[in-house]
């Protein structure tokens, strides 16, 4: 197909406001007689709170509030379950968990109040491994987890701390083992990762004359944010009115209230607007990190080289609270993608979410598939290896079909992993020679669903000619309203300038907002349909106003004429001037997509590194990213995810480490908690293997989550090929391929 | 931040004697890179701050009998970019090249840096391995010190709270001299050294054997390490792999590290084996040349 | 201890080619102050410690870090803000080739990002991708992966400042 | 954090034990603690100084004898302590194990588990760490030397 709008690479649509400075984050939010919030945070991993003293903070000049639990409503708080007190009441569950917060004219005047809050406690035993808090003398952090609100039933545990167990499987594991004639069994962990946003959470609350809580708040599911604030203090929801804010990098992290509930209970009290940043400190010792995970794998193999039964068993480490988890199953989805790129007809699955005294787990970037690819792939050459196949031959064999059953129950259409991994090998130097020793190459691969979920919008044609559309979804950075705009302009078609996108989250009052890759498909597609419908409205007012039937109109160079002659012709805005007042020229919509499509999207990487054998230091020489794509509707916008996601992905497998020891995050700035900067880029060469069929609007396909995957994995296997050493745990940093190196020339002498 | 009292003076003895009177309830304050994190993590609580920020004249890079004078309030930046010390002290260019960030290295000065003594620094390791001395000053007269005892422990120099570091002197280099620091990184390309090693290495013209050489360590103790055992091994000594291997070694038994993010103290102290060896083969190199 | 007189000072200061003299706390710090005192929250804070590049402003036209330095240290300066890099309402080059080549995505690293770039084509209209890098080395951007910002700098280049 | 240290001490076991059992000895060889008051039998109220460069810390706080166990020679001492002007604290658990080596000659292992906590746990960990043990050490130092020289 030819387009004219879908595939041109347009800039954001928030460009101008974001180069400029005039772009409002939630920190830039600046309300007359605003006062500023700070939390007092445990010191100890597990303790009971034996009594709290504010009253020499309250009695500093300049402070106007100081709350603890007990000035509070009784309530949970939680993106799906809620097992998270707004502030700590009677004990504490993690280092870092907030216990009192003050409310001051000026940031630091508060900080100065909370070194003056007496706390004292009595300390707990602790668990801090997932697997020790599933034993059964562990210590019970949450005794009556199965009382909390929205705690699902369905997934409830018999071991302890286990807050969520999901099981997904296809065929008959059991009778799939007694199929293979080999039997493999490896376990692999992984570690906390921040979602290294730039801006970190803040919120803004404001409770006007009327008790209603105005809240600014980054958040991209903000109409979900309305829902949860109005339940955690105890609002009916239309009492709380969410604004719109630009959010400043989300990667899955930005979907809870963190302190808006305290904002509100703060202004309420004070009168005064209330606003609360968090510190990057804060981020990393109570933000949301990434699960680490130990994944236990065990595959049976014919002596064909066909994997027949597959079985994982995938323990996440949720922390604290599993308050940060926004799907029902409260656990963590990718980890039904253990099973990899293959389709294995025997496959059980088993998730656990373990609640343990450690910083509580969040959704990070394809929560779950870079932990779980990381040992799938992993595994995959290990197995090859021990068979005696060559790696890229033994997943060949076993590769994914049209028709096969992924465990999660999908039945895939239009399955292109073949040739997404042949593009990947084919634009890599795989099987040349290498210009140094300790130069290796690795292959790793993944798919990605896109999520269902709910969209709204509405759409509407202005006095001035522009269709508007109005989203709950605010900007991410995604670039999902140039995307909006773009299938709006096409389906019209209309000149882009002439279309707009606002977020006003305020006019809805439910939506599942950003996430899971969902945007382009779930709202654009109702975008989409609602572009045709209003067009349709458009074009009977303008054959009213044109004196004709509506079949006689044609729009030609965004104006209205009747067929054959051009002698009357009616701009849009001539159009919404004749149809002004007409309810059929404002439409608005709900659309729920329950399943997830049956096309995936697949990707492939290849990495060639080179190893410094003296001290371990990995130096990728090349990426090569490869993923199938339908039609891309914004190639800036598309490549942007791609390169991101891969940069991303590259410092989880090697540099970034949210590091505890015994619950205690000792990386707690951005100068220990290193991200990935520009000198660290490797070259790196995207092949897009293209073909329109995509579930999206256009047959576009989703790639928001994809390239961060299977990076982590290929680097893994990459390191193997340099230097034979396989690792079972992330990140893979210098120190550990020395260790590792030196642990194999000892064992070798 | 906790409040305090800031006070700009406008000359050096303004500074002094604020400093002679306030004592250690006073902290100095020049780029602010180091000190104002502190402030703002509360770590530091003092009552005043002395600004040195409008002082003129101790932030020009000279040379004066071959000897190289960094005015304390330098820049990094200024020292990095300067055509005087890259002609006659590249090394020293190399090195403060490395330090952090661009826009760090705008605000951070050289006397800041000495001062603030964060033993994972890049700067003192070559500085030290230059010979580099200390210019101090306070109410009471001046004194030099040498670099190699300047530093005393974690954040802690012989700096009296009266005190201040006003320059940094760098002698020339003998002839058939070459200097390297390397700087190992292997997380990201802005990070702290896991290990950063200076090696000053002259050559005997004709013999082509080493006539003196200057070892220094960084990130591997509680201060800059200059490792002696190591240097009188390769005195008099031509370089082979071997006597590397040899040096190395005895650099590794000097270093106390502390294992952090940056690596364990066992990795840091290997590593101090291995980017010996490497910064001596770059200095002879250059020796060489 | 010194009264709460003496802890503030007035500062004199031109932002943006605009003077201004205000009384500040000592302990404000500069980022706070141009975000708060004068409303200019285009300059965002990200890490507090100097790292990520977000409050990237330019004193005296060289790239520091906002919130590494105290307000009191701006007085007597220059400062260049975000907001000051577009004249008369229209982009500069560095801006609209952000835009066009897709050099944020977020935006929260952008307002560092662009200033950056601007003291960096100032110095040098032609940089090469090596020099891009060094100077944008303390400017994290979690959303590009960098590729594109690289490539919005060199679409940038070979002139000198519209301004 | 676990730190530990042994050290052999020319003394004989007993005299080492009944050392360690008064707290003014052991405030003795404890480098950095300021003072250091009986409040009842067992629990003691001090003041101990550390300083790490330019920041100083001064912990106020208690210590008490938890377990005096002369059968099996090992006793175990709890400090809790908090640094008011910083906002940190610091929880430690030190244990003292004698072995007997000769008529003359003892083993001392001291183990200690601390953690500090609030801003100065954040931030300087690492170099915590190391002045932690370097105190422990001294503290060794100290007892061997005191008991040694009498």
């Amino acid at each position: 197909m030819t387009y004219t709008v879908v595939g041109k690479p347009l800039g954001q649509v928030e460009g101008p406001a974001k180069v400029t400075g005039a772009a409002t984050f939630t920190a830039d939010v600046i309300l007359p007689e605003m006062i500023w919030g700070k939390v007092l945070r445990s010191p100890l991993p597990h303790a009971r709170i034996v009594s709290i003293d504010t009253k020499a903070a309250e009695q500093m000049p300049g402070v106007l509030a100081v709350l603890t639990a007990r000035d509070l409503p009784d309530t949970l708080t939680g993106r799906v379950v809620y097992d998270t007190p707004v502030l700590a009441r009677d004990q504490v569950r993690f280092i870092g968990e907030k216990v009192a917060v003050v409310a001051a004219e000026d940031p630091d005047v508060a900080e100065d109040a909370l070194a003056l809050i007496e706390v004292e406690y009595q300390e707990l035993p602790a668990v801090f491994d997932a697997e020790e808090a599933m034993n059964p003398d562990a210590p019970l952090l949450h005794p009556d987890y199965r009382s909390y609100p929205h705690a699902p039933e369905k997934f409830f545990s018999e071991l302890p701390n286990v807050h969520s167990h999901v099981t997904w499987q296809v065929g008959d594991i059991q009778e799939g083992f007694a199929q293979a004639q080999q039997v493999f069994e490896y376990t692999f962990t992984t570690h906390s990762q921040h979602q290294g946003f730039i801006e970190p959470h803040a919120s803004v609350v404001s409770v006007d004359s009327e008790g209603r809580a105005h809240l600014w708040i980054s958040n991209k599911m903000p109409v979900r944010a309305q829902k949860l604030l109005a339940d955690a203090v105890e609002l009916p929801q239309e009492q709380v009115v969410v604004h719109p804010v630009c959010i400043g990098g989300d990667f899955g992290g930005k979907g809870s209230l963190m302190d808006a509930p305290l904002c509100y209970h703060l202004s309420k009290r004070t009168g005064r607007p209330v606003k609360m940043v968090m510190t990057y400190t804060e981020e990393l010792m109570a933000g949301n990190p990434r699960h680490p995970a130990t994944i236990s794998l065990r595959t049976g193999v014919t002596d064909q080289g066909k994997v027949v039964a597959f079985q994982a068993r995938v323990v996440f480490d949720s922390g604290a609270y599993a308050g940060f988890k926004p799907v029902p199953i409260v656990n963590i989805p990718g980890a039904n993608s253990a099973a990899g790129v293959y389709g294995t007809p025997h496959v059980k699955i088993d998730a656990y979410s373990v609640y343990t005294n450690c910083v509580p787990s969040g959704h990070v970037r394809a929560p779950g598939d870079p932990q779980v690819t990381f040992a799938v792939e992993s595994s995959m050459e290990l197995i090859a290896e021990a068979m005696g196949i060559d790696p890229l031959e033994f997943r060949k064999r076993n590769l994914v079909q049209d028709g096969d059953l992924l465990p999660d129950g999908h039945r895939l259409e239009h399955v292109r992993i073949r040739q997404t991994l042949e593009a990947a090998i084919e634009s890599s130097n795989w099987g040349k020679p290498k210009a140094h020793p300790h130069v290796g190459r690795g292959v790793a691969a993944s798919y990605r669903h896109i999520g269902a979920g709910e969209a709204n919008a509405e759409i509407r044609l202005e006095s001035d000619g522009t269709v508007k559309v109005i989203t709950p979804v605010p900007d991410t950075g995604t670039g999902a309203h140039t995307v909006l705009q773009q299938v709006v302009a096409e389906t019209w078609p209309l000149p882009v300038e002439q279309v707009q996108v606002e977020a006003r989250p305020e006019l809805f009052e439910t939506d599942s907002g950003a996430g899971a890759s969902r945007v382009t498909y779930v709202v654009g597609q109702l975008v989409k349909e609602m572009t045709e419908e209003l067009r349709a409205s458009v074009c009977r007012v303008a054959a009213t106003a044109l004196e004709c039937q509506a079949e006689e109109v044609v729009f030609e160079d965004g104006h209205y004429t009747v067929k054959g002659s051009s002698d009357r012709t009616l701009t849009l805005a001539q159009v919404a001037e004749a149809g002004s007042g007409k309810p059929e020229l404002s439409i608005r919509k709900t659309q729920v997509n329950r399943d997830n499509p049956q096309v995936t999207t697949f990707t492939a990487q290849v990495v060639e590194l080179e190893v410094d054998p003296e001290t371990g230091q990995i130096k990728i020489l090349e990426v090569v990213t490869s993923h199938d794509v339908g039609t891309i509707i914004n190639p800036i916008g598309h490549r942007g995810q791609i390169d991101g996601g891969l940069i991303q992905g590259i410092g989880f497998g090697m540099i970034e480490e949210v590091v505890m020891e015994e619950g205690q995050v000792s990386t707690l700035h951005l100068g220990d908690y290193k991200l990935p900067n520009i000198k660290d880029i490797p070259p790196l060469k995207t092949v897009l293997v293209q073909e329109e069929i995509g579930p999206a609007p256009f047959q576009s396909k989703a790639i928001g989550e994809s390239s961060i995957t299977p990076i982590a994995a290929a680097i893994a296997n990459a390191v193997y090929d340099a230097v034979g050493v396989r690792f079972y745990n992330l990140p893979i940093t210098a120190e550990k391929v020395y260790r590792a190196l030196r642990e194999r020339d000892s064992n070798g002498e | 931040m906790h409040n305090f009292e800031y006070r700009e003076p406008d000359t050096l003895e303004e500074v002094l004697a604020l400093l002679g009177e306030l004592g250690e309830e006073a902290k100095i304050v020049a780029g602010g890179t180091a000190l104002v994190i502190m402030l703002n993590q509360r770590l530091l609580v003092p009552s005043h701050l002395i600004s040195l920020r409008k002082l003129r004249d101790i932030d020009q890079i000279e040379s004066s009998d071959g000897t190289l004078q960094l005015g304390a309030l330098a820049t990094l930046r200024a020292v990095e970019t300067s055509p005087l010390v890259k002609e006659q002290s590249p090394v020293l260019a190399e090195t403060y090249a490395q330090v952090a960030t661009l826009r760090l290295r705008n605000m951070a000065t050289v006397g800041g840096s000495l001062a603030h003594a964060d033993p994972n620094q890049d700067p003192p390791v070559t500085l030290m391995a230059l010979d580099a001395r200390v210019g101090l000053a306070s109410a009471n007269g001046s004194r030099e010190v040498a670099l190699d005892e300047f530093f005393i422990d974690y954040y802690e120099t012989v700096v009296r709270p009266d005190e201040l570091v006003t320059r940094v002197m760098v002698p020339r280099a003998a002839p058939h001299t070459g200097s390297a620091y390397l700087k190992f990184l292997p997380r990201t390309s802005e990070d702290y050294a896991t290990v950063g090693v200076a090696a000053r290495v002259s050559l005997e013209p004709d013999s082509g054997v080493c006539q003196d050489c200057r070892l220094v360590l960084g990130g591997v103790g509680a201060t800059p390490l200059r490792a002696r055992d190591a240097e009188d091994l390769l005195k008099g000594q031509k370089s082979t792999p071997e006597l590397l291997e040899a040096v190395g070694a005895a650099a590794r038994q000097l270093t106390d590290p502390v294992g952090d993010s940056r690596g364990s103290a066992q990795y840091k102290r290997a590593m101090t084996g291995v980017f010996v060896g490497r910064a001596i083969d770059q200095a002879w190199e250059r020796a060489l040349a | 201890m010194a009264s709460e007189k003496t802890m503030t000072r007035t500062i004199r200061l031109r932002v943006n080619g605009k003077e201004h003299s205000l009384e500040v706390p000592s302990r404000r710090l500069l980022v706070d102050c141009l975000r708060y005192d004068l409303g200019l929250t285009g300059t965002k804070e990200g890490c507090s410690v100097g790292v990520c590049g977000a409050c990237t402003v330019l004193m005296d036209g060289q790239p520091i870090s906002s919130c590494l330095a105290l307000a009191v240290f701006a007085d007597g300066k220059e400062i260049v803000t975000v907001e000051g890099i577009a004249r008369e309402g229209k982009l500069d080059r560095v801006q609209q080739s952000f835009i066009d080549h897709g050099g944020f995505q977020c935006g929260s690293c952008t307002p560092g990002m662009v200033v950056t770039a601007r003291a960096l084509l100032d110095a040098n209209p032609n940089p090469s991708q090596d020099e891009i890098k060094e100077w944008m080395l303390g400017n994290l951007c979690r959303c590009t992966g960098y590729y594109q910002i690289i490539e919005s700098i060199q679409g940038a280049a070979g002139e000198a400042s519209d301004a | 954090m676990n730190f530990s240290q042994t050290c052999s001490i020319s003394a004989g076991r007993q005299k080492v034990w009944d050392f360690l059992m008064d707290m003014e000895n052991v405030s003795q060889c404890l480098p950095g603690v300021e003072s250091m008051e009986k409040l009842e039998e067992d629990l003691y109220q001090g003041v101990y100084k550390i300083k790490v460069g330019p920041i100083a810390l001064k912990f106020q706080g208690t210590l008490k004898f938890e377990v005096r166990d002369e059968q099996q020679w090992h006793a175990e001492m709890r400090a809790e302590a908090k640094d008011r002007r910083l906002g940190g604290g610091v929880r430690a658990l030190l244990e003292v194990d004698l072995t007997e080596q000769g008529p003359d000659q003892t083993e001392m292992r001291v183990s200690l588990e601390s953690h500090v906590l609030g801003k100065v746990g954040e931030f300087g960990q690492p170099v915590m760490r190391k002045k932690t043990d370097a105190i422990l050490q001294e503290f060794a130092r100290q007892v061997s030397e005191k008991l040694a020289g009498e």
